[in-house]
């Protein structure tokens, strides 16, 4: 006879230590393994679209920081080119550069979060504080640059708010050499832990086809072997004038797909955006970065889709433009939004403690999920 | 068998060198600081707290325009003719008593946005960042100079000077 | 890599019964009109088709028009009567590496078009959060309910132009 | 000796018995509770490049204290659908599974509690007490969370149990006595003659024991580390899953005693593990005492190099702690049935062939 025994619903979050902000996950259990997962999301909605119908097309940059709050440069860079496009305006190179720049620096700090908290998931303490630590010398760079550390509005349509700081470039120089040991000390503490690797290793296998037919982007996608970043596929800005590699998951320590590239995608895509910096660095032309901001921004009618890598995925903003000094809709394809839905995909027949891993490896951000 | 030995062996190698690692870390100096004694030096570009240098306000209202979450509220009287009111830092003739002119710090999400189009540069960010209150309104400062009577006074004038202009105008249409 | 034209082409002869409108005047972004009741079946093509192999649905946006005739409502606010709304598909094949954007108009007074979840299963949470803030409903789409908003929330949908911010919701004050 | 030293100063056996009961817990665990609790928060700190606890007193050294008088005035809470009789004698019964084993630890030659045979039979005999409180305390919370927590942890100690006991088996098949205090005599001159490095006697077989006492080790280091619910097996306590398992539900004094069992359960560990392989209160040079031939001041120092030891092995789990991540459930059972529990009988078998010799 077969012993009779119900499900378990279990509550995780919206208050968590691990759910990475404010999103409920109701889990229903058999014993500890876990049979559906359905993800609660809304409770940070603040209505950004509704803003931005009442905001002038340069007021919105601050509201774009704080969709992605740990990669704001990111998120106004999507805007700001899409409206760049719609006006024809064509920036200065320098303007160019500095943006691939704060974009990259905004890359490494945004993927030292994902990977520290990572580690504080699966239990690992000491690592999260060491990315924290390299992670405060960006935000200080952005900081000497701009004034924020957090929440930038710093990249403007036609240009930026400042020029680079005078010691700007020497600190990034110290920066990236004092940053490359690190990593390799993360590796060793943490990526090539034999505890580490058990956790992750084939927990939450992302197949490709899944993954692109529910839209999937950035590291998850690449970390299932697909070789799609749209800093090569889609080029925008001037990263056609570096060059760099993108990583793809290649199943070293388990499948290909599994949480374990996820994070080492991460990893290595540090190591790229590092050698953008210092490319970039090398290049960089003088000029002005002020001089294309136009007066009046007054975009002709009609409607545009303009995306970007951002850390976590493709972020894009679809403007819709009616003539007047005020975007008449704007709506954002948010990376965490979309890569959320595969949660209940990744986490069927897992453990309890595999979800938290799972979730760690998805590297979600609710601001960018509830807009 | 012989991926049992390896996970036995990769399982101590690699907690081995992970204990390398924190032991290096334990000897290191650490890079915090002990924050109410010792405070950094924020750099000069560092937005915290607004301040505005009235005497240098012409009450053009740019910044309430500009702000996003319209946390800045200004109120203009416009001065009689004979009056004066001295002059701005750059030679600017001062033209409107800025009868109110308050920025609500709840509000404020520090965006820089009113600082770029003051004609006078009057209002500019400080890196004081230690202005946390107990009462929500406490946040709403105030930046205007004129006592309260003063402002009444100015706006009883302002008055008074547009209803003689009406009764002029009206004189001067029933004359024609 | 397929042009505008080719796949306009494409669909032309494969749906001989279908009107489309094609516009690949259009400045920024050339797109095809697609009738309401139609998009499924145009959509499984797009992506089985194995010279055009859409795989992924980039975007699905709606956005409200407000090109109907404005008209007051008892207490007083105005409310739009007739007019459309539009729901862009941005769509991409990875293999192909081309990029197409469907259009597809709804009337704005009781929008209803049919899902594309079963096509691509990204398209779930997109169109829950055009029913929870437009009111568009998804005809056979798994779970419609709303995804921003608190589920019982009952005073309409936040996005369209003429929404009403409620005063209370469960006792709390809705206005700022 | 010592109590006899108490009977004659008191006069009556029982207030002697109690007052015996006693030394350990006023003389030697509250005072290390206190120096470890800072000891574990300024390790954490100095590993993770910062400063840990500065506030209170010069270099955060009074913070212990400020702790324990918080957790005392704090809210003693009991929820209504609390089982009241499991949840007030849990956290007594995991104190008490912990602080009994020190009855027979041997701090030196002369400080002992009791002097019994079954030395280290009784101590695991014992610490099973631990496993009955937490489960009570999972149970009596009334909440899902402890709930599984309880179970998980109540499995992870049984399952580690039995390799803890293959090894103490191996080491008293090697030395025959079970007694703790003999096994540290027998460990006396310098440290080539502990059992870590195949005991006193100069023969082949102390260089075939060698590698086997070195695997005998880390072995029950492991598994005691599990047994005390330290990382990487502090599955119970898992902040990113359980929210920190079976003692969610309590606060104020009864928290502190769950606190302070884990602390006194790690030096009872780390004691444990000490004595039978590294000599327990063995100085590894020789003592200053003979040379200065002032033998009272033979036991101080013994004193000294247990706690040393003790302190040494307590540091390395806190080590482990900020070092490595928590293993799965799954993983952990695996680790020990699969992994640990064969190789000790192995060990075991190859130590008997070895003493056979």
């Amino acid at each position: 006879m077969s012993i009779k025994t119900e499900e378990m619903v279990l509550n995780m979050g919206p208050q968590h230590p691990s759910t990475h902000g404010v999103l409920r996950l109701e889990l229903t259990l058999d014993g500890e393994i876990i049979t559906k997962v359905v993800p609660h999301i809304g409770y940070l909605h603040r209505c950004f679209e509704k803003h931005c119908e009442v905001m002038t097309y340069p007021q919105v940059i601050p509201y774009t920081d704080r969709m992605d709050y740990l990669a704001a440069m990111g998120n106004e860079l999507g805007y700001v080119i899409g409206v760049e496009k719609l006006l024809g305006i064509q920036v200065p190179e320098r303007v160019e550069y500095i943006r691939v720049i704060m974009a990259e620096l905004q890359r490494i700090a945004s993927h030292l979060v994902a990977i520290g908290t990572y580690g504080a998931d699966i239990g690992a303490f000491t690592p999260f504080l060491y990315c924290f630590r390299d992670r405060e010398r960006i935000l200080n760079l952005f900081e000497i640059t701009c004034g924020a550390r957090l929440l930038y509005n710093y990249i403007w349509i036609g240009g930026l708010s400042h020029d680079l700081h005078p010691d700007f470039v020497r600190l990034t120089k110290e920066f990236i050499r004092e940053f490359k040991p690190n990593l390799k000390e993360l590796n060793n503490l943490l990526t090539f832990n034999k505890i580490f690797i058990d956790r992750t290793a084939n927990v939450g296998i992302l197949p490709l086809e899944t993954a692109i037919n529910f839209g999937i982007t950035g590291p998850m996608l690449r970390a299932s072997g697909l070789k799609w970043d749209l800093r090569k596929d889609d080029t925008y800005s001037v990263y056609d004038k570096f060059d760099f590699e993108i990583p793809v998951g290649s199943g070293k320590m388990g499948t290909v797909g599994d949480s374990w590239d996820r994070y080492y995608v991460r990893v290595l895509e540090m190591e790229e955006s590092i050698k953008i910096i210092e490319q970039a660095i090398a290049q960089l032309p003088d000029g002005d970065v002020t001089s294309a901001i136009p007066k009046k921004i007054k975009p002709p009618v009609g409607h545009i889709y303009s995306r970007v890598e951002n850390p976590r995925g493709e972020l894009g903003y679809f403007i819709v433009s009616d003539g007047s000094t005020s975007p008449f809709r704007v709506k954002v394809r948010a990376p965490s939004f979309v890569n959320l839905q595969i949660m209940d995909e990744l986490c069927r027949g897992h453990l309890v403690a595999d979800v938290i891993a799972i979730l760690g490896s998805v590297d979600i951000v609710l601001g960018e999920v509830d807009r | 068998m012989k991926e049992y030995f390896n996970n036995i062996f990769t399982a101590l190698l690699t907690i081995f060198v992970g204990m390398k690692v924190t032991l290096r870390h334990l000897f290191t100096p650490s890079v915090t600081i002990q924050y109410p004694d010792v405070k950094i030096l924020l750099p000069e570009r560092e937005r915290n707290r607004l301040y505005v240098n009235m005497d240098d306000c012409i009450g053009c209202d740019q910044c309430a325009r500009a702000c996003p979450v319209n946390c800045i509220e200004i109120e203009t009287v416009k001065s009689l003719p004979g009056e004066d009111l001295g002059k701005t830092s750059n030679g600017k003739k001062k033209a409107l008593w800025v009868t109110k002119f308050t920025i609500d710090f709840a509000k404020c999400c520090y965006c820089q946005l009113c600082v770029f189009p003051c004609p006078t540069e009057c209002i500019y960010m400080t890196d004081v960042y230690e202005f946390s209150e107990y009462d929500r309104n406490n946040l709403i400062y105030n930046f205007a100079t004129l006592t309260e009577e003063q402002r009444l006074e100015k706006i009883e004038n302002f008055r008074k000077f547009s209803e003689e202009k009406e009764k002029q105008k009206s004189q001067a249409q029933k004359s024609e | 890599m397929k042009s505008f034209e080719e796949i306009s082409e494409l669909l032309k002869n494969n749906f001989s019964d279908i009107q489309f409108e094609f516009h690949p005047e259009a400045k920024f972004e050339p797109y095809i009109l697609v009738p309401a009741n139609k998009i499924d079946t145009v959509c499984l093509f797009l992506r089985d088709n194995n010279d055009l192999y859409f795989d992924s649905l980039i975007n699905l946006s709606a956005v409200d028009d407000f090109n109907g005739n404005k008209i007051k409502d008892p207490q007083g606010n105005e409310i739009m009567q007739g007019g459309t709304m539009s729901i862009y598909y941005h769509l991409e094949s990875i293999k192909f590496r081309h990029k197409l954007l469907v259009k597809v108009i709804v009337d704005r007074d009781n929008p209803s078009v049919n899902s594309v979840t079963s096509i691509w299963n990204c398209a779930n949470w997109h169109e829950r959060e055009a029913f929870d803030l437009f009111g568009i409903n998804f005809n056979n789409h798994p779970d419609l309910r709303r995804i921003l908003m608190p589920y019982d929330w009952e005073f309409g949908h936040p996005l369209k132009k003429d929404y009403q911010n409620p005063e209370f919701y469960q006792g709390m004050r809705v206005p700022y | 000796m010592i109590y006899d030293f108490l009977y004659n100063l008191t006069g009556s056996s029982v207030l002697a018995g109690f007052l015996i009961a006693l030394l350990p817990l006023f003389a030697f665990i509250l005072p290390f509770a206190l120096f470890a609790v800072l000891l574990e928060r300024k390790v954490a700190g100095h590993i993770q490049d910062r400063l840990g606890p500065m506030r209170v007193g010069y270099h955060g050294i009074l913070q212990t204290i400020a702790d324990i008088i918080k957790l005392v005035q704090k809210e003693d809470i009991i929820a209504k659908e609390n089982d009241k009789l499991f949840f007030n004698i849990a956290p007594v019964l995991t104190f008490v599974g912990s602080y009994a084993a020190f009855a027979v630890i041997p701090f030196s030659s002369i400080f002992l509690g009791a002097k019994i045979d079954l030395g280290i039979f009784y101590i695991i005999a014992v610490t099973g007490l631990v496993v009955a409180g937490i489960l009570m305390a999972g149970w009596a919370s009334n909440n899902k969370y402890s709930l599984l927590g309880a179970m998980r942890s109540a499995a992870q100690i049984i399952s580690y149990e039995i390799p803890t006991i293959l090894v103490v088996l191996s080491i008293v098949m090697m030395t025959g006595t079970m007694s703790l205090f003999d096994l540290s005599e027998n460990q006396t001159g310098y440290f080539w003659n502990w059992y870590i490095l195949g005991g006193p006697s100069m023969s082949l077989q102390k260089f075939l024991l060698i590698p086997f006492m070195l695997i005998g080790f880390l072995i029950i280091y492991i598994s005691t580390l599990a047994e005390v619910n330290r990382t990487p097996f502090d599955i119970p306590e898992a902040e990113s899953e359980l929210v920190s398992g079976y003692h969610t539900e309590y606060s104020g004094m009864k928290f502190a005693m769950f606190f302070l069992a884990e602390y006194a359960n790690m030096f009872a560990v780390s004691a444990i593990v000490a004595t039978m392989f590294f000599g327990g209160y063995q100085s590894p040079f020789g003592y200053l005492g003979n040379s200065l031939n002032m033998s009272w001041l033979i036991p101080l120092e013994q004193f000294f190099w247990f706690i040393f030891k003790g302190i040494f092995f307590v540091f390395v789990q806190m080590w482990l702690r900020w070092t490595l991540p928590r293993l799965r459930v799954d993983q952990l059972m695996a680790a020990s049935w699969k992994y640990l529990i064969p190789i000790a009988f192995v060990n075991l078998l190859i130590i008997g062939f070895i003493t056979l010799i």
